[in-house]
């Protein structure tokens, strides 16, 4: 296992105490907790944002708090769901009043420890809803997609939705309908290293590749000869685009986190190429390291169909700092 | 068959004891069938709640135990195991509230209470290849006359047979039959530990 | 060799091609060529800035053309400097009538080649003036001292000043003030790929680590067991401290192309912990894969000490997409 | 010895073949002190050189021909040897201007002046393990008697015992002993074709 890191047991603490001190201006930690979020606290009257989930898929979450953004993420052990009293810290964290949504991934982990979570917010009479994204078309029946690089076009549009006032059930709405375009497939090279195991997700001879991984490490769905990337792009392109038959899409080509930006820049040109033959109109283009899975070795591909209200809170200004528009 | 305070403490130290043992076991089992955590986890929780025991020795009431052990696996374990143990042992608190034992129909409730409080949680049921596959033939087997050991051994291996359909291990389809469920194993550790309790007390 | 590509002899050229096409409102490709230019050319009467080397660098150096910074980027082959008639281009691309810097990393063939290219882009009646970054300490002979990640601290500093009007001299005299400053040290925990031979740069076994190592896939200069991030941290510290005395710095910690961010942030914890301990001041923090090696899993450390003046300039908007401002 | 239009040619094709044969060895020796590409800057290059005569089979002039090879290696090869063998050959092309051949005091003084064109380019001098180291020691032998090829032979030797102090080897300071310079490599590999031509037409 290559890995930069002092201590197993403070891996995470470690990273969110990093990126906090890289950014002292823009991130807070909530004290003694793995709970980040944005300098100042939460904005008087605007939707909060808190998204989060096991750690290990940064820039994800913390990084994506910022004006435009995300308010709070709450940032489990490696690949582990945050517990509930943790969760409940990132939606007071995040509350200005206008209530809070939770972003969710689709596991059973982060969709029950953030149930509690706002069963408790609840409680404490913080409104809150929840949104559970699953664009992993890797997984056959639809009830156990996983949720993963298409959550970060969720952040961005709830979060320029929540920015721009709207109500929390006018943000919830926006994202549920991100989600019900988006859709998301990935492939792997070569695994990721559990910090306190120092194992593998999976062994994997170095001339093959899992197709239909996901962000925790696991396998994929088929194993197969690496090929050419162009090859590689066209599989899942073709499942891709099986499902998302609008063309004006958004694009992104996400890096597991081991991936250069060289590798996502070329694996763009071929994937840019396959989409427009078969008659896509890419109107904005993503490529770089935005949901990763420790320094695992591949990509994913989202598609989010677009329109005139989507690409407008895509574009609209984020501070984030793993998203800067 | 009854369940003392200082029995369900001593098979819970027992517990954190064989976790630790088998933590690489219930991780390796993770990593094939689900995302490589589960011995982490548990080794978090149950080290957890044995430091939550030493602290608070003095604790007479089953229900106080079970829901400090409950709280406490709910808020170090994380997870999906998180909140499936940690409801096991809130739900264990409501039925024996007050109690200093349980026996007979009082012990029954209180596991009947945790297992269909994991399954509404989780959103599952029996055959979906989970801790569920373990709760609920012990839960079942508290009624009649059967060996509550050899229930655990049969449960576990029918539960390694099953296809996964809930949680990480659903994505691997057919493949999960060659593999135990990590849960199900950690269930076993736990539940064999209260059997052991209960028998030779 | 895990390396998502298509066929090593259009390596350079499909990183390119992605890059602009990924961001079709900012870059332009040089018809034919491997040269990157600020979408809609050079801009009238500012001093125009270029920079390039071998490949594998990414996003360095056409990822940092945009307003505030470069303007062209000429791209070599994969570790090898670009051809005289390639810089040429990059020249003529970016000058807009004021003159034009070269940005060049101290090498033999990166300063071959950019002389060559300087005298043909004078014969040619353009004004041109050169830099040459030497910011890595590992090497003890000053004259050999190779150019790294402090070369993005020039980019960024002498684009500033060329962008608020300055002349071809001054804006000369801002950039050698960066170099006159800048230190950098790195290291590697795995090798990087060379995409043509498919061979490692060199071979380590998995407890060993790289000190003092380039942004060539070259061997470091001390080799020994893999250490807890921070032990690592202090040797590097260690070692810039020594050089770099004034206390109020700019520190940059950048991963070698396939660190995954999250080891940056918990790399960057120690490193500032131990700069604040030896009393120094980090008032501007930058943490991220920013002079690379391909796929190489390392870090390297920055220190520059600033002043208001280059304060100002670091600050000053930028819209190129390896360091948005 | 004379060196012809048609000689000059031959030697380069054969150099050009010669490069690819040994090109996986350029670059590793080029991985063990340097970043691992001599071989492919070589191939590229002389594959470049190699196009450009087979499309130019016309010229008849020593001077045309160098820079043509000059400009070719300049525009394809990059790096340091680039600019070192590209410069090399277009000082023959100022020392070979409108010749059909070359003999004895203009054939030294077209390498003289590559020579010197080289470490000038380079800001390099004999001793610091690189090119020069025989590029230097072939040019005088031009005007002696001694073997050509084993001139070269014993350069390559001396060049592979020294420490390199220039380009990317100096990095590796005294480790750089054991192991050859790849420019050195190459450089014999072109001389002595060019040798054979000389010695054996
Ligand atoms: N929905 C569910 N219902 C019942 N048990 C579940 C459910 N999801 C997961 N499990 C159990 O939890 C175990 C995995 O726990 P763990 O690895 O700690 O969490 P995670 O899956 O979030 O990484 C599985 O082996 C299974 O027994
Ligand atoms: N300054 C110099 N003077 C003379 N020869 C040099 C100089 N720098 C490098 N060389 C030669 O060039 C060779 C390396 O060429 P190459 O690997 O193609 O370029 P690069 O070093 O840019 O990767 C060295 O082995 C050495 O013989
Ligand atoms: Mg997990
Ligand atoms: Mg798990
Ligand atoms: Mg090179
Ligand atoms: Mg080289």
């Amino acid at each position: 296992m290559d890995k930069l890191m002092q201590d197993a047991n403070r891996f995470v603490s470690d990273i969110v105490d990093g990126l906090v001190l890289a950014h002292p201006n823009q991130y807070e930690k909530v004290e003694g907790l793995n709970v980040v979020k944005r300098k100042g606290g939460a904005i008087a009257d605007k939707v909060g944002l808190v998204s989060g989930g096991g750690s290990g898929h940064e820039p994800a979450h913390a990084g994506y708090i910022g004006d435009g953004m995300l308010d709070a993420a709450v940032c489990g052990e490696v690949f582990t769901s945050p517990t509930p009293d943790m969760v409940l810290e990132g939606i007071k964290a995040a509350d200005g009043g206008a209530g809070v949504l939770l972003v969710v991934k689709n596991y059973s982990g982060d969709v029950m420890n953030f149930d509690m979570a706002k069963d408790l917010a609840e409680l404490e009479g913080i409104q809150v809803e929840t949104v559970v994204v699953n664009d992993d078309i890797s997984i056959q029946n639809e009830e156990d997609r996983r949720g993963v690089a298409g959550t970060v076009f969720v952040h961005k549009i709830a979060g320029a939705a929540a920015a721009s006032g709207k109500s929390l059930d006018e943000v919830k709405q926006v994202a549920d309908k991100v989600i019900s375009r988006v859709r998301s497939m990935g492939m792997a090279l070569s695994p990721c290293y559990m910090p306190e195991s120092g194992k593998p997700g999976f062994e994997l001879p170095d001339d093959e590749m899992w197709i239909g991984i996901g962000i925790h490490g696991e396998k994929g769905v088929e194993r197969k000869a690496v090929a050419p990337v162009k090859d590689i792009a066209a599989q899942l392109v073709e499942h891709l685009t099986a499902e998302v038959t609008d063309k004006r899409i958004a694009v992104m080509v996400n890096g597991m986190g081991g991936t250069p930006v060289s590798e996502l820049y070329l694996t763009y040109k071929y994937v840019s190429e396959l989409l427009e033959q078969k008659g896509y109109e890419i109107v904005r283009p993503y490529v770089g390291n935005y949901m990763t899975a420790l320094e695992m070795h591949g990509f994913s591909i989202t598609l989010l169909p677009v329109d005139e209200e989507l690409l407008q809170y895509l574009d609209a200004s984020s501070k984030a700092i793993g998203f800067l528009v | 068959m009854k369940l003392t305070v200082e029995a369900l403490r001593r098979a819970l130290l027992a517990t954190a004891d064989a976790i630790e043992q088998q933590k690489d076991e219930l991780t390796d089992l993770d990593r094939e069938i689900g995302d490589g955590d589960h011995g982490i986890n548990m080794s978090r929780g149950f080290q957890g709640v044995k430091k939550e025991l030493e602290a608070q020795n003095s604790l007479t009431d089953l229900g106080e135990l079970s829901k400090l052990v409950g709280m406490t696996l709910i808020k170090t374990v994380g997870g999906a195991s998180g909140p499936l143990y940690g409801t096991a042992f809130v739900k264990f608190a409501t039925k024996w509230k007050d109690k200093q034992s349980a026996e007979g129909e009082d012990l029954f409730a209180g596991f009947k209470e945790a297992t269909e409080g994991i399954k509404s949680r989780g959103k599952s049921q029996v055959g979906q290849k989970t801790m569920v596959d373990i709760w609920e033939p012990f839960t079942a087997a508290l009624q009649t006359d059967t060996s509550l050991e050899k229930v655990i051994d049969q449960a576990l291996a029918d539960t390694k047979a099953m296809v996964a359909t809930k949680g990480r291990a659903s994505y691997f389809g057919e493949e999960t039959k060659a593999v135990q469920d990590p849960g199900a194993l950690s269930s076993s550790i736990l539940l064999k530990n209260i059997a052991e309790v209960l028998l030779h007390d």
